[in-house]
């Protein structure tokens, strides 16, 4: 063993397996504490806001301070029942994939706050551009969990033609841009969508997500330089959820430094929010799409939130970080926080509460059904593989062509042979 | 019709299009206010507007990550990278995300944008800024990628390429952006005043993407070439009074191999000559696709010219480029092979 | 002699060199405590520190920028890029900078960097965990390029990578670290254990950069192939009982033509077989190559068995992967040509 | 002409050609007014000296404030003779250009004081990692002139043996990283540097510069993240002289945010400095030197200053900007700046100064005739271009092996024909 002198400075992660979750490093304002200034404020101003938290849901679940969007019952219910339909079909597909069914999936446990409150502040003809995480995004702005089944099974009526690994999911017609499987690239992609609604003089704006590790890609970069330097209509949303796969964000440099503190070192506003505090969510979003709407240029929010399952079902926590963490999380669950406010506010109880998680199992059960009658990876109808060669270029070339031909021979011969391989 | 250099070409081209369609928006280092390192972008950002033709940041990542958004947001963004030699910092959003969203999202979201960018040697740029990396973007499926070698094509290929409903990385030879070059350094330089492919008109048309041009007609041998090597290799072809017929592949993806293959099955013999590296480089292709084609037509193994697989030195740059006497040399021990 | 698995052969190579020398470090992104997601490093950290074994934020070309730091200063990294899928943020700093740091600088200053990455599909891992990229790196000059079909090549070309005064991108078929697979995804997976090549000395060994190896014998025709498709392509010739010479190609750059040509020259015919996209791979250059060495012997054209030009589908993983009913009619074909 | 409707923020140009110079935007403290902390401060600490900017001396050349690294007047004698040592090699290279004795050149006209004082604050064990307009380090680490000129001719002394473009210099024994064409590549790999020297308990550490223009690409954003995670001892400096060929510092994100804020932004510390004043380019370099070897971490020092001649020689700077604009730069000219200070402390006189320019010019005048001895790139001796297969690899690979001998056959031939085209 060669161990060597070393002056090299490692960041530290709270807790590996068997030890106390420690969650001490987190920074945590008060409910209420942190002041909302006017959307047209100087970006030196966001400062404090880029490290303070920005919170509205107190312990008990009221509502407080200048950051209360004071959102109507029917709004808190809606983002209520979008965040647990999002749980909801979170557990049955990483069921699904368990059982074979499908070759992978990714929840957003812990974190349906920050898409599903998002996709309530922004407006319809804002265009988003969401991470694999963002499932909450699509749910919210009413993407059929059907659609998203079809898409994770590959089957006859996935969007992407069979094409992508599941959760890379996109909807055109509701502004959900393609989900990408390379980090980040999403970032400079969103700031020139919102740099060409500037130029066509149109006032929608774009959104994009990235988690906190996939800030260290340069894509990062690009993206708040050309949102600073155009004053681009966007908002770019870091979701620091502690950890990137195995890697805690002290890895991503979050050590003694928020992520959102970013933004006003290149020159854009920053804030720092309470990620699973629904109303904290879309105040900031709110705040932020208002103000790249209305020409005063980028914020980067970072929410700050926990994932509380395994980076993807390809992944086991239990090797890098303690067991049941999510407990001792200080910022608590979004969904139970909603839960509480809107009891709080007698717009909701634990009976309303308990039917509507049946009915959306209920629902999703039925929908997973659906999804499996147009056809499964293994199973049923499939699509025709020849299907592989489209879309590559708009129109078939002649060598793909060939190509498809040399497939459909292939095909034939195993079909003769009875074997595919 | 009026007599253009290759650069006024582009200019012209992309002129056109922005007059014609709003949607086009032209970025990159240095293109607005100054028009270009090459001036390939003279004057139109005084005649449309800092907008539409945008200094941007030094980040071709950038560049080429917020071009695909604005394509996804219905523009038609030109994006110039100010040498080959700096393409790699956005090779992942080229590679990864540009050839790749038409297909991954089954249509849904599509990036119709255009890469200009000047490559190759010739103007003692030295090891970074005389690269030729077209076979890095030849093997990429989703990219169609093009060359052109005179001012006509140059013109009808870049608004070809605007118009094109996919991503077109669109390589300018800069060694031709003034004149053709025949491969000897110590002669004049030539201007494209006077040469047939210099006469451009001064609308819109285009040259059609996929379609190789037989730039000189013979019986005798096959040069297939592209860029900066036509001329040489047409000057070489001359020097030794060879009835060779010299074909300008001009777009790498789509490969107009149709063309290439019944040149090469007429004369029997086959050069292929570029200015890349040899190893792997495009010219590989081209020899393996025009071998299966025409195996049995071929009076002698087909021949790769090309750059040596080492980076462009400077100081020895007339004895890296793949000149005349280098491609005469490979003419006539072709000829001389016998079968 | 133990029995390994590719992965554990990895494992026990850097292990071995981190043990003997003090100057090499591993770094990557979850290499370090997590062991890295296909457990290549696993229990590395633990042995040899957080400073030797090194978690990093997840940037590509902060990963090789910094590695190549770390070697002008004297240590030898070995970086993880976690897929060969993710390797293109780091183009710009391989291409521009590790290939050409020996050269520019007149070998005052190189940059002995290893870089492994896992490659190819059979994984389900759609188009972004599947790609076979190694074209794009041997069309560079100043990039050894290698690829292990085994675990007793990937220890030793590992180690040999590693003691290399040059940098090498070592990519690791993936569908392989944990068996052989000749391209059958309905069989239950095999292990390497019992294969011969998955018998892998514990210490140090080396097996050379730049030596192809003959895996089979034979007169009939030569399969030239690496990776993956080395155990396609033997299952393939052995379904059709035909007397193929198999060779695999291990080491991209330098490439072992004349062990390639010999075998050509000797059976007269030639199938290249590999995983990535047909269209400007690195079988062209291979195809390009050998029909430049062999012409006179081959007695059919030279062909090639590839993935589609398409990206990697995840649905139609077998469909797109040149599996052994590709290998097998492409052969029937070759075999049916006579000269 | 289709002009549209736009929103989109363009950046402004302060002024262009036939418009008077505007430099109004150039934040600019008095002398000795930034307070300078202790070397260990917390990165928020640097906040504000990342906005203000860090100058020693005053318009009367005095040095004054916490700044004042009181260095001794032999330094300041062998600073001011390297300033304009280096200018005068400059002009020089640049008639020799326009002779086309050499294809290309870079001058550093005007921010002399930004290389030199950095190369008299740092040890010599220190590893600098120059952009192409550094040649300062080189003169003030001791490289001969002779050696650069040789460089800059390709020719039998040129210690890049031919192969790279003129300005692309190193020197390892004198510990100058090879420069790169390729903007900002050099800065993650000084940190990786300095990362090894930590690794191997070294107390060396990395320097290295890029304009203000390449902080852009994403090679900067991965340096800065790199030694934020890993505290790694580098100083990373950005010389900011306004322009990136005929781009203006405002297309990098300097619109009213300071490059040097993006240092604590990321959490690093920053400081910015007055780059034409010698005095501050010392104190401040050696401030963040001390940090870093210290294990306080990293600083990025913006270096304020104005690049007083073209881009290059192929450039021509009247097409985008007002011609003579650098008398109206704010911050002066660095070597008149440090004369007069030296006058000011009775350790310097016009005669002097007058004797030492015409000694340079001398001087460089000899080292050019001798480095013209060695041949240049159009005559006299020349390197065996054989040589050019040389380093590709460590050793030759067969491929390149057959390569070297059909050049060889080649310019054979071409000897034979009188001809090597
Ligand atoms: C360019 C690139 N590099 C590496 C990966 C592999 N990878 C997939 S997810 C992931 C971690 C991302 O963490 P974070 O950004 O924090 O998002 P989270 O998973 O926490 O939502 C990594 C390294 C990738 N997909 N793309
Ligand atoms: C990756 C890359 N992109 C583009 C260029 C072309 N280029 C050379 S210098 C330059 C401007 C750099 O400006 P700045 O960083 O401010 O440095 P300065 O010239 O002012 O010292 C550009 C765009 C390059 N060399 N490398
Ligand atoms: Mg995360
Ligand atoms: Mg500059």
């Amino acid at each position: 063993m060669t161990r060597i002198e070393s002056r090299l400075h490692v960041p530290e992660v709270p807790a590996r397996p068997g030890e106390e979750p420690d969650f001490s490093y987190v920074r945590i304002s008060p409910a209420g504490a942190v002041p909302r200034p006017p959307i047209g404020v100087a970006v030196r101003e966001t400062v404090p806001l880029a490290e303070d938290l920005i919170r509205v849901l107190d312990d008990e679940g009221a509502a407080i301070g200048p950051w209360d969007p004071k959102l109507p019952p029917d709004t808190l219910r809606a983002g209520l029942r979008e965040m647990l339909l999002t749980r909801v079909f979170d557990d049955r597909m990483q069921r699904t994939q368990r059982q074979g069914r499908i070759s992978f999936y990714v929840r957003s446990w812990g974190e349906e706050a920050v898409s599903v409150a998002a996709a309530h502040a922004l407006r319809t003809g804002d265009m988003l551009f969401p991470s694999y995480r963002n499932q909450g995004l699509f749910i919210g702005r009413g993407t059929p969990v059907l659609d998203l089944m079809c898409q994770l099974l590959s089957n006859t009526r996935d969007m992407c033609k069979g094409r992508q690994l599941p959760v890379m999911y996109h909807d055109a017609t509701r502004r959900l841009f393609s989900i990408s499987g390379n980090l980040a690239t999403q970032y400079p992609q969103a700031v020139g969508w919102a740099m060409a609604a500037a130029i066509k003089g149109e006032d929608h704006i774009a959104a994009a997500w990235v988690g906190e590790g996939s800030t260290a890609e340069a894509d990062f970069h690009h993206a708040m330089l050309f949102a600073k330097v155009y004053r681009a209509p966007v908002v770019l949303n870091v979701v620091n959820n502690q950890w990137a796969i195995s890697t805690f964000q002290g890895y991503a440099g979050g050590e003694q430094r928020s992520f959102a503190a970013r933004g006003p070192g290149l020159g854009l506003a920053g804030l720092r929010v309470d990620g699973n505090d629904f109303l904290a969510v879309y105040a900031a979003t709110a705040w932020a799409a208002e103000r790249a709407r209305a020409g005063h240029g980028a914020t980067l929010i970072e929410h700050v939130t926990y994932r509380a399952g395994a980076h993807s079902t390809s992944d086991d926590p239990s090797r890098y970080r303690p067991k049941d963490e999510f407990p001792a999380w200080p910022l608590g669950d979004p969904v139970e926080r909603l839960k509480k406010h809107l009891i709080g506010l007698g717009e909701w109880d634990d009976t309303r509460h308990a039917a509507l998680l049946a009915e959306l199992e209920t629902e999703v059960a039925a929908a997973w059904k659906q999804a499996m009658s147009f056809g499964t990876n293994n199973d049923g109808a499939r699509l025709d593989p020849a299907l592989m060669f489209d879309d590559v270029f708009k129109v078939l070339p002649p060598h793909l062509e060939a190509q498809r031909a040399e497939l459909e021979a292939e095909l034939a011969a195993a079909r003769d042979a009875g074997a595919a391989t | 019709m009026t007599a253009m250099s290759m650069v006024q070409a582009l200019n012209s081209a992309m002129e056109v299009m922005l007059a014609r369609d709003p949607r086009v928006v032209i970025l990159g280092e240095d293109v607005g206010y100054f028009g270009g390192v090459f001036r390939a972008t003279e004057g139109l950002q005084s005649r449309y507007g800092a907008h539409r033709v945008i200094d941007t940041p030094i980040a071709e990542g950038g560049i080429v990550g917020a071009a695909i958004g604005m394509a996804a947001n219905g523009l038609r963004p030109v994006a110039e990278i100010q040498f080959a030699d700096y393409i790699y910092p956005a090779y992942d959003q080229i590679v990864s995300e540009l050839a790749r969203m038409r297909y991954r999202s089954a249509a849904a979201f599509t990036a119709p944008v255009t890469i200009r960018t000047p490559c190759g040697g010739g103007i003692r740029g030295g090891q970074t800024h005389s690269q030729s990396p077209e076979g890095v973007f030849a093997h990429v499926s989703g990219l169609k990628v093009v060359m052109p070698s005179n001012p006509y094509d140059a013109k009808g290929m870049l608004i070809a390429a605007i118009e094109d409903d996919d991503p077109v990385i669109f390589f300018e030879p800069k060694r031709l952006y003034n004149g053709p070059f025949d491969g000897d350094p110590h002669k004049a330089a030539e201007s494209w005043a006077g040469h047939p492919m210099g006469d451009v008109p001064e609308g819109h048309y285009t040259v059609p993407i996929g379609k190789a041009a037989v730039v000189r007609a013979g019986n005798a041998v096959t040069v297939v070439t592209y860029g900066t090597m036509v001329h040489v290799c047409l000057a070489a072809v001359a020097d030794l009074g060879l009835d060779a017929e010299v074909v300008d592949v001009r777009s790498m993806v789509p490969l107009d191999i149709d063309t290439l293959a019944a040149s090469v099955a007429k004369t029997g013999r086959c050069l292929i000559a570029h200015e890349a590296t040899r190893f792997g480089g495009y010219g590989a292709e081209l020899s393996a696709s025009l071998q299966e084609r025409c195996f049995w037509h071929l009076q002698a193994p087909i021949q790769r010219v090309a750059g040596w697989d080492t980076p462009y030195p400077h100081a020895f740059e007339w004895e890296y480029f793949p000149g005349r006497l280098r491609v005469r040399r490979a003419l006539e021990a072709l000829m001389q092979v016998s079968a």
